[in-house]
């Protein structure tokens, strides 16, 4: 059982979430449970990275669906970061790209946060 | 005509999303057996994940109580999973392609499944028998050219 | 007295030392979902290697046209592992202990298998009905004082 | 699929064999092979360095007692180096120690058959 953890890391006025392991329909639950905190705290500059993400279902890509479009009307933004191939492929086949700004690394997600501010 | 080997497995687990790695693991290894790639190993095993979640949510609604049977068969040629669940069934025809920036305003979570399986594997076939025996098919080719 | 609540799983495979790997992995996997810390995991599926390679050797004698049956059966108590074929069965009275010495001067390979699932289980039980169905039941207890 | 490997290196009058992986009823062939043909090269005195090996059950260990008797006849001998905990404790169940020699490491089984040559 290699399960599903989330952490999380404040800088400023943006906060990263760092999923790592699987997220399915099993452990999705508690990644919204780390984005519903974060609108909680009206902290909505948020970058998800995905560096240890080894696994992705559309469980996990509803989330992101879900909160997006409250996190944008607060004046927020979900981005995300570090994306492995095999990942990367799944949210690509299902259109993500269009709607989500994807970055190599954290710095650059950042950086654009900061250019926009 | 000489008639291909088949290969058949069997698994039957209780209903619950925390099945889901285990079942995920073990079509993985199967669909390695049967011959393919890593990478489309990894696509059988999401489409089967996708498949058995959406019975555990819309066939079974979450009743841990109730069982999945999930049946692979494979050959030189291909690999095939069978996934029986006994709900009520719904029309696959009524389903539209998802529009993902409408799921957006709506708020929306769900509708991604069934798109994604109809994407990963080459054959995606429903048959219902609504309280008696639902069955999704998905069928994936080895020399698939792509 | 409540009832426990019982986790109920099974697979179907066919009689081929090649699956040995993939069973060992699906019941690792399930032993700790039970609770068994990984050591005392290992031993169950080491247990089950054994039986597993037991029928495909004795039972169904390499024909890998036949297919074993492993049920999994576990609650916050043990885990139970039944596995059944339909070969002709034997008299596991009529086994010895092992004696290892004695092993090596007639350079004979087997009767280990079944002294080590004894030895790794809490019950190790089989019950014939030879050409219909044989069955071995292994039990092992999750708070086993050793 | 993680499978089994054999592996071999020839030092002066003893011979290793190196396993790796899952040594179970399915890969128990291969490594009968590499015993067989050691044999046939009259090359007996051998250590087997299970350094790497992940997972053994009964056929394996029924490998080492089906080769131990004409291996000693020859004037050779199997030594075993290098168990992990997990692998010791199948050997040790059996009653393995108090008919091979199981050493540490590879050097001290080599040493052991240079102080008896
Ligand atoms: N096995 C099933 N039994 C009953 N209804 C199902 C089943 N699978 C899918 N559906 C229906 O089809 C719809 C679309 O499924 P899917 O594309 O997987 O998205 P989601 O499950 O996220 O809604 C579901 O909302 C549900 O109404
Ligand atoms: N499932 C089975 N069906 C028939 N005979 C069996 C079965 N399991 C074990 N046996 C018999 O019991 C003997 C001892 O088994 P075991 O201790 O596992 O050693 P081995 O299989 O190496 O001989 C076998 O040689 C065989 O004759």
């Amino acid at each position: 059982m290699s399960g599903f953890e989330v952490s999380r890391n404040d800088y400023d006025h943006i906060s990263v979430l760092y999923l790592s392991g699987f997220l399915d329909a099993h452990t999705a639950p508690k990644f919204e449970d780390g984005l519903q905190k974060l609108i909680k705290e009206e902290r909505v500059k948020i970058i998800v990275n995905l560096k240890n993400l080894d696994y992705i279902s559309s469980a996990g890509l509803g989330v992101f669906m879900g909160f997006i479009e409250e996190i944008r009307e607060k004046g927020g933004d979900i981005k995300l970061s570090n994306l492995s191939p095999k990942v990367f492929k799944v949210f690509d086949l299902l259109g993500f790209p269009a709607l989500y700004e994807i970055y190599e690394d954290e710095i650059q997600a950042k950086t654009k946060y900061s250019e926009t501010k | 005509m000489k008639k291909l080997r088949k290969y058949r497995y069997k698994i039957r687990f209780p209903s619950r999303t925390d099945n889901l790695e285990m079942v995920r693991d073990f079509v993985h290894g199967l669909a390695v057996k049967a011959g393919f790639v890593e990478e489309r190993a990894d696509q059988i095993s999401l489409a089967v994940d996708e498949a058995c979640t959406n019975v555990i949510k819309h066939a079974h609604k979450f009743n841990a109580r109730r069982m999945i049977d999930l049946a692979v068969i494979y050959d030189k040629s291909q690999i095939e999973i069978i996934i029986t669940d006994k709900g009520k069934g719904f029309d696959p025809r009524k389903l539209q392609k998802p529009d993902l920036s409408k799921y957006i305003h709506e708020a929306k979570m769900g509708g991604l499944g069934i798109h994604l399986m109809k994407t990963l594997m080459d054959e995606v076939n429903y048959t219902f028998n609504p309280g008696v025996k639902n069955q999704v098919s998905m069928v994936k080719y080895i020399n698939h050219q792509q």
